[in-house]
């Protein structure tokens, strides 16, 4: 593929591929979808930078370390768990709360809905320690560009 | 702090400072600490359990404060609160050890959290009152281990890693087998509501082959002939630190499993599935200990060990009496500790001969005295020679094998103690008594002291051994109750389901 | 309260060579070269106070302490100072003075005399607890002491192939009787209810008229006999000496090997008096006994005559004990006292000439008594004890032996048999105790010049033993109540009024003891020949040598070829065996249990489903026998989307989405692994043969599936979910509300996986990439 | 339908155990993959199944009525395919870099574990 039409797809797609993943994860409560599958779509906007611009660039995209990036989700996930526990209730009690958004009845937020998120983290962690490890492991002739 | 509070903190405990510590910078010490100080914890967790639960009886918690069976229930009786104490007090071993054995470089890496996730799954599996949930933590305990295990990433650990993680997953399959079917035979995971709803099915017939699936998955995550080769194929290669980790606490995964499902779910045909499991125990014992005369290689002598005292185990589950269980758990416990010492020394040793070659060593007893004694008493002890708490142990299991009127387990149990001997005493010889190999160069090795916290450790395990040894009374008084918690699973249903039936 | 403090110190004595053991090494680097005299205080100081108890025990008084120790287990810490004990107490701690005494100059040089005392004071404690032992496991635990210990001291010289050989002969036999002996013990145990010896001896018609009393019986000789070295369990006795001098003195003539003795003894109220009892005691004794006779003509190494000599005593004691009268209990008490006087000291002499001419071949020794002048004293008067000549104390006890043996069951062919051992034993004695010292020319390997007495510490003990033998024979009415008390205590009221005289009169046991002396002398001066003609038949590499080398190498054999089957690196096979396993149990549980047809599966199928259905199969079909990675490959992702269908179908969106994401990352996976190296074309062909096990797995599983969807399914957590999902849960997607709020703790396990096998992958690359650094 | 999908589960279990037979890595982690879909099957199929009508409870109603798929299997399905997966990636992974070493995927090239109880 011409590799300007590749960055231009890159550049478009990526942010809403992320945004899509998002929605995923958050109404996953409701609909079809969730953390785990939402995580992956996230996983897969980086695949297309990485695609497009190389390995070290969708590294670079990233920010954190993947295995850190996994490492916070799952802390998250726990840490979702440990509120109720404050309270003399369970650990992963859900508490829930409606904000106060304009236009609607309200947007219900709970302790579920951050676990779910850090789940997402999780997975999107996991998913390109996969992508960026297999991408280092195929290079193996290569010299090793850093990262 | 509330007892349902202590019967999450070990899983949030591990798993958190695992995080934690993949979040903090890639040096040796935060991350090393972080594992000291949770290991700490988790002792101090699981002791502080185990009074709750001797106090004032089984404890229970629903996670997310859904009532059984709908949610996950957490619970701990007095075999899951022992267990979990002593994995805090292995785990702290393992991890001083590894402080004080590993290179700082591969302290700073990923060592630590793995081992913390290790941990986790395994209290998880020891506390969770839920199948499914039983299935998450074990693999959450086999994955760390994978990974563990394939760390440093030599051929051999290659190789073993794929051999033990095929036949691992296998064994996962059967088990996800075994908890769908359970499901769709009883419509419910819970282990106190599977106790309640299973007698009144009217399928007893159904249920004894659902509970073939549990036997082999369970079965073979402990190690039990004919379904052991994973373990011997593979335990020889990690670091010393590991293979102690995994001996003390993997296994055992396996048989408190089993010990938990045939006392608690499968209850309705002990006929056949405890001839099964007298079968399988005593040919697990001949078996191992057979593997282990041969070799000369001492971390797979000892590997080959941990097979024929697993055969112990299974055998005393078996039988099913109470001073049978009593024995079992008091057995475990002991085990525990003889094992992950002779592993540990088995490093140390290794440290000052850098092989683990029998035929490559010598003389330790004059040069490393110390080392010595650290090896002769587990030794003793995993043999069943008073009075070391193998000895007594070991009694429980033939007294209990005796009053069953089982006369060949009874005898199996003895002639395989024998042979344990001849096999310790090998090591002992080759090592330590034998006049080293001339090719050897011999360079003048100062002899380890404690001060080298390589045998801190080990000293520690020792002591247990001989104080559960002379003071075996405690121990065994708690087998004896958590025994007979697990004969009476009425406690159990009533801590999980509360009033209702 | 002066019973309170008798009491105390009774267990205080038990403890003190435990004691003396772990502050052996201390004292040794503290006091040096006169570390021997004062670890000898500790013993010494235990004797004199056994020595004391004496007179109240010939009161009858009993001192006796029950502390419960594992009540769960029936275990005690029991302790009991009967006349047999304290006989059995003051010859440990009595022979253990001098002998601590003796090593400390013996071994002055040797690099780990401090690890030597603490072994050596450890088995002290060991065998003064199995005397003192009234708890059949604490006995137990003690006997088990003993045996570890001695495995330890025998082994000394442990960069010597014979002496780590001979350690783990004893240690193998030893601990084999030992583990008989526990069994027994524990069986005997549950027949009377108590672990207690004094509570089984008070209940002792239990155990005899029980129908395991056969069993316990042998179990427990299994024991006694090992220890004790009893024919055809003798042979690890002459190669423990391989362990230094002293040890053998104490271990293997004195106090160890009577441990089985003393055992029989102890347990003959409750074992003794039956036909079984009788017949095997009397035959295994007396068969020990001549053979262990005949077997030290065939030596010229002083210890290993002595340690045959040892086994035919050992022989002559239990035979003794099988005859079960009140005179052979008597003769066997007073002979066990007399032997370990006598043989000590020989030990002790044998070492002395060793340590001082380099040699202890008799054949290369003689006329030292110029040289070694003390030590030639004290053997002197040991070798006529052990002669049986008067006046010395072993004259008494084998008098009293054909007195027992004349008047007893055995009658005049078991005291013949006893006049041909002893015949032999008068032949051995003239050879280790008269030879090497008698006779005008000095030989020995060093020259006469340097060879000279050996040090006070080293003569002291032998010179004091074999005086004692002197005064005993001399006096026997002084140690005769301690004998009697102890023969009451091992054959009951009817055992005692044992009178001990150096005269008889002309009997026909003295008879016989002239007989004896005849057949000793005889032999003694046929000596070359018998030498010769014993050696042609190299009787100790018979039998049970040889029973216990084939053993030995048939078990290596055994072991080795069976890990080479079993664990032997094949990963196919373990899958075959784990996969036949499972087979195998599946196939047990549907034979025996599920074997009716399943009703009421439901057959009812949409022609779409079908379709579905046959997709999955033919896929999975491809993806197994194609010969094409891709292929297989390609079928994997179409099984995928196949299944992800069926999820549709029924009513799981959650399910299909996730799969067919999963399955194409997996299929990606695939793929990049596939790609990574050359798949070298697969060789494997479709057999039937191998696709006969899976398929037959595959079967009985499905016929579980059946079975089980046959029942009515359950609705009650389905239900429950159903109403609470939004109420409770705020969420309309049931089965995500299950996976972030029901079931979370499942979800967060499932992360915990997840993130560790991606950390797992990553660091794997590393590792290889960081290598692929270091190369270049 | 459920007698026609034990069947097909029984299936996919033979096709999957005849993977775990050959003598190649990378055909035993296909036949891994196998066997989590005959077992994801399994448990689907095992509470009886339900044609269409997904457990989703319609926006503004509090409950859901019968007939729906019973939701606790999909629950249970959801995280075994995630936990199959990622140990698959690893186990890939292991065959990948073990292979590198090799130069092959064949189990009989994995036998060092003999190396010393030759001797």
């Amino acid at each position: 593929m011409n590799p300007v039409v590749m960055h231009t797809v890159a550049r478009l797609m990526a942010p809403v591929l992320l945004l899509v993943s998002l929605v995923l994860a958050v109404r996953g409560h409701d609909i079809p979808g969730g953390g785990f599958v939402g995580g992956l779509m996230a996983a897969t906007a980086f695949a297309l930078l990485m695609v497009a611009f190389g390995r070290p660039a969708a590294r670079k995209q990233l920010r954190v370390h993947p295995t850190r990036l996994a490492a916070a989700g799952l802390l998250v996930a726990l840490f979702s768990g440990v509120p109720p526990m404050m309270q003399g209730r369970p650990f992963l009690s859900g508490i829930w709360a409606r904000l106060p958004v304009p236009g609607t009845d309200g947007l219900k937020v709970g302790t579920p809905q951050l676990f779910d998120l850090g789940i997402y983290l999780v997975v999107l962690g996991t998913a390109m320690s996969f992508i960026l490890g297999m991408a280092r492991g195929e290079d193996t002739t290569a010299p090793e560009m850093g990262g | 702090m509330t007892p349902s509070a202590l019967l999450s903190l070990p899983m949030i405990l591990c798993l958190g400072a695992a995080a934690t510590g993949l979040l903090t910078p890639s040096r040796a010490w935060p991350r090393r600490w972080l594992a000291l100080m949770t290991m700490v914890s988790l002792s101090v967790v699981g002791a502080m359990l185990l009074v709750t639960v001797r106090r004032e009886g089984i404890q229970s918690m629903q996670v997310g404060g859904w009532a059984a069976p709908f949610g996950i229930t957490l619970v701990a009786d007095l075999l899951s609160a022992l267990l979990v104490l002593v994995t805090g007090v292995m785990g702290l071993t393992v991890v001083s050890y590894s402080a004080a054995t590993l290179p700082s470089s591969k302290e700073a890496g990923a060592y630590y959290p793995l081992v913390l996730v290790l941990v986790g799954g395994v209290c998880g599996a020891f506390l969770t009152g839920d199948l499914f949930n039983l299935f998450v933590w074990i693999e959450v305990m086999l994955g760390a281990s994978f990974v563990l295990l394939a760390l440093e990433a030599r051929q051999e650990q290659l190789e073993a890693s794929i051999k033990y993680m095929s036949l691992s997953l296998m064994g996962s399959v059967v088990l996800l087998c075994a908890v769908g079917l359970l499901y769709g035979a009883a419509g419910t995971l819970n282990l106190a509501d599977l106790a309640v709803t299973v007698p009144g099915l009217g399928t007893p017939n159904l249920m004894t082959a659902v509970s073939m699936f549990f036997l082999v998955a369970f079965a073979l995550k402990a190690g039990a002939f004919p379904l052991f080769f994973w373990l011997p194929a593979s335990y020889h290669t990690p670091p010393a630190a590991v293979t102690t980790l995994f001996s003390a606490l993997l296994t055992k995964v396996g048989v408190y499993a089993l010990a938990r499902v045939f006392t608690l779910v499968f209850t309705q045909d002990a006929q056949l599935t405890s001839t099964l499991l007298l079968v399988m125990g005593g040919l697990t014992m001949v078996t191992g200990v057979l593997g282990a005369v041969a070799q000369y290689d001492m971390r797979r002598l000892l590997s080959f060990h941990i097979i024929s005292q697993i055969g112990y185990l299974i055998a005393a589950l078996g039988l099913l009496t109470r001073s049978a269980l009593t024995a079992l758990i008091a057995f475990l416990i002991h085990y525990i500790f003889a094992k992950s010492a002779l592993f540990l020394v088995s490093g140390a040793t290794a440290r000052v001969t850098r092989t683990y070659d029998l035929h490559q060593m010598g003389n330790l007893y004059r040069t490393q005295p110390l080392l010595a004694a650290l090896f002769f008493i587990p030794a003793l002890s995993l043999a069943g020679v008073p009075p070391f708490s193998g000895f007594f142990a070991k009694l429980a299991v033939i007294q209990a094998a005796l009053r069953a009127e089982n006369w060949i387990i009874a005898g199996t149990a003895v002639v395989v103690g024998l042979l344990t001997l001849f096999s310790m005493m090998k090591i002992w010889r080759e090592a330590f008594w034998k006049a080293p190999p001339e090719d050897q160069p011999q360079e003048p090795t100062r002899p380890l002291s404690l001060g080298d916290g390589v045998l801190g450790p080990c000293m520690a395990m020792t002591l247990f051994m001989v104080v559960l040894g002379l003071g075996a009374e405690p121990l065994l008084e708690l087998a004896d109750a958590a025994a007979g918690q697990l004969l009476n699973p009425e406690e159990y249903v009533r801590a999980v389901l509360g009033g209702r039936p | 309260m002066a019973c309170c403090l008798l009491v105390m110190a009774l267990c205080i004595a038990f403890f003190v060579p435990f004691i003396a053991a772990a502050l052996a090494v201390l004292i040794t680097r503290l006091f040096k070269s006169w570390a021997g005299w004062v670890l000898a205080l500790f013993p010494a100081g235990l004797a004199v106070w056994f020595g004391a108890q004496v007179p109240a025990g010939v009161q009858g008084e009993v001192p006796s302490l029950t502390l419960p120790w594992m009540p769960d287990l029936g275990i005690d810490f029991a302790l009991r100072l009967d006349g047999l004990s304290l006989l059995m107490a003051l010859l440990i701690t009595g022979l253990g003075t001098l002998v601590v005494i003796y090593a400390g100059r013996y071994l002055v040089h040797h690099e780990v005399l401090g690890r030597f005392y603490g072994w050596l004071l450890l088995f002290m404690g060991g065998m003064l607890g199995i005397v003192l032992a009234d708890n059949t496991l604490l006995l137990f635990v003690c006997w088990e002491v003993t045996t570890f210990s001695s495995f330890i001291l025998i082994g000394f010289e442990h960069k010597e192939d014979a002496a780590r050989e001979s350690a783990q002969r004893a240690l193998l036999i030893t601990a084999l009787g030992g583990q008989s002996l526990l069994v027994g013990l524990l069986l005997m145990g549950d027949e009377v209810g108590t672990l207690s010896i004094s509570g089984t001896i008070a209940t002792s018609d239990a155990v005899r008229d029980s129908p395991r009393y056969l069993a316990i019986l042998l179990l427990v000789l299994g024991g006694a006999f090992t220890k004790s070295a009893q024919m055809p369990f003798h042979t690890w006795l002459p190669g423990a000496m391989t362990a230094p001098t002293p040890v053998s003195a104490y271990l293997h003539s004195a106090t160890m090997v009577k441990a089985g003795v003393f055992l029989l003894a102890r347990l003959s109220p409750v074992l003794g008096g039956t036909p079984p009892w009788e017949t095997i005691l009397t035959l295994v004794g007396t068969m020990t006994m001549v053979l262990g006779a005949l077997l030290a003509l065939g030596h010229t190494d002083l210890k290993l005559v002595l340690a045959y000599a040892t086994v035919s005593v050992l022989g002559a004691l239990v035979m003794l004990l099988g005859q079960g009268t009140a005179a052979s209990i008597q003769a066997m008490v007073t002979f066990l006292t007399a032997h370990a006087l006598y043989k000590g000291t020989l030990f002790l002499v044998a070492g002395s000439v060793d340590h001082e001419t380099g040699t202890r071949d008799v054949a290369h020794l003689s006329g030292l008594r110029k040289r070694l002048p003390m030590t030639a004293a004290a053997s002197a008067a040991a070798s006529l004890s052990m002669m049986g000549l008067p006046p010395l104390f072993g004259f008494v006890g084998k008098e009293l032996i054909y007195e027992a043996c004349l008047e007893g069951p055995g009658g005049w062919p078991l005291a013949m048999g006893a006049t041909v051992g002893f015949g032999g034993m008068v032949a051995a004695a003239l050879r280790v105790g008269v030879q090497p010292f008698a006779g005008k020319t000095f030989r020995a390997s060093k020259p006469e010049s340097k060879v000279h007495e050996a040090p006070p510490a080293m003569w002291v003990g032998p010179a004091l033993l074999g005086a004692a033998g002197l005064v005993l024979g001399l006096v026997p009415w002084a140690i005769q109540p301690l004998l009697a008390m102890a023969s009451v205590d091992i054959g009951g009221s009817q055992a005692g009024g044992l009178k001990l005289t150096l005269w008889h009169g002309v009997t026909p046991a003295l008879g016989l003891s002239v007989g004896s002396l005849v057949i000793g002398g005889g032999l003694f001066a046929l000596r070359q020949p018998v030498l010769k003609g014993l050696r042609a038949l190299n009787l100790s590499n018979h039998g049970p040598e040889r029973f216990y080398q084939a053993s030995l190498s048939g078990l290596l054999k055994l072991s080795s070829s069976m890990t080479r089957v079993l664990q032997n690196g094949s990963l196919h096979q373990y899958i075959v065996v784990t996969l036949a396993t499972f087979g195998g149990l599946l196939a047990l549980a549907v034979v025996l249990r599920l074997g009716e047809w399943p009703r009421g599966v439901s057959k009812y199928v949409l022609s779409h489903e079908v379709v579905v259905l046959v997709g999955i199969l033919a896929a999975a079909v491809l993806a197994v026998v194609s010969r094409s990675a891709l292929t297989s490959i390609l079928a994997l992702g179409a099984l995928g989307l196949a299944e992800a269908l069926l999820y549709v179908f029924f009513g799981a969106p959650d399910l299909a989405m996730t799969q067919i994401v999963v399955q194409t990352l997996t299929v990606i996976l695939f793929a990049l692994v596939f790609s990574r190296f050359p798949v070298h074309p697969h060789e494997h062909r479709f057999r039937w043969w191998t696709a006969a096990l899976p398929l037959a797995v595959g079967g009985l599983i499905t016929w579980i599936i059946l079975h089980v969807a046959s029942t009515p399914s359950h609705t009650r957590l389905a239900d429950f979910y159903a109403t609470q999902s939004v109420p409770a849960g705020k969420g309309l997607n049931i089965v995500n509300v299950i996976l972030v709020d029901f079931r979370a703790f499942d979800t967060l396990g499932e992360a915990t996986v997840l993130a560790t096998s991606g950390l797992g992958v990553y660091l794997l690359f590393r590792t290889r990439s960081q290598r692929k650094k270091r190369q270049v | 339908m459920e007698l026609f999908l034990a069947i097909t589960v029984g299936g996919l279990f033979a096709a999957g155990f005849y993977c775990l037979m050959l003598h190649s890595i990378v055909r035993i982690a296909l036949g891994l993959v196998l066997l989590g879909s005959a077992t994801n099957l399994l448990i689907f199929t095992i509470n009886g199944l339900q044609r269409g009508f997904a457990p989703l409870v319609p926006e503004g109603q509090e409950a859901l009525s019968p007939p729906f798929a019973d939701p606790v299997p999909q629950a249970f399905i959801l995280t075994a395919i995630v936990i199959n997966f990622g140990l698959l990636a690893l186990l890939l992974v292991l065959v990948h870099r073990a292979a590198q070493e090799t130069g092959t995927d064949d189990t009989r090239a994995l036998r060092t574990e003999l190396k010393d109880s030759k001797q």
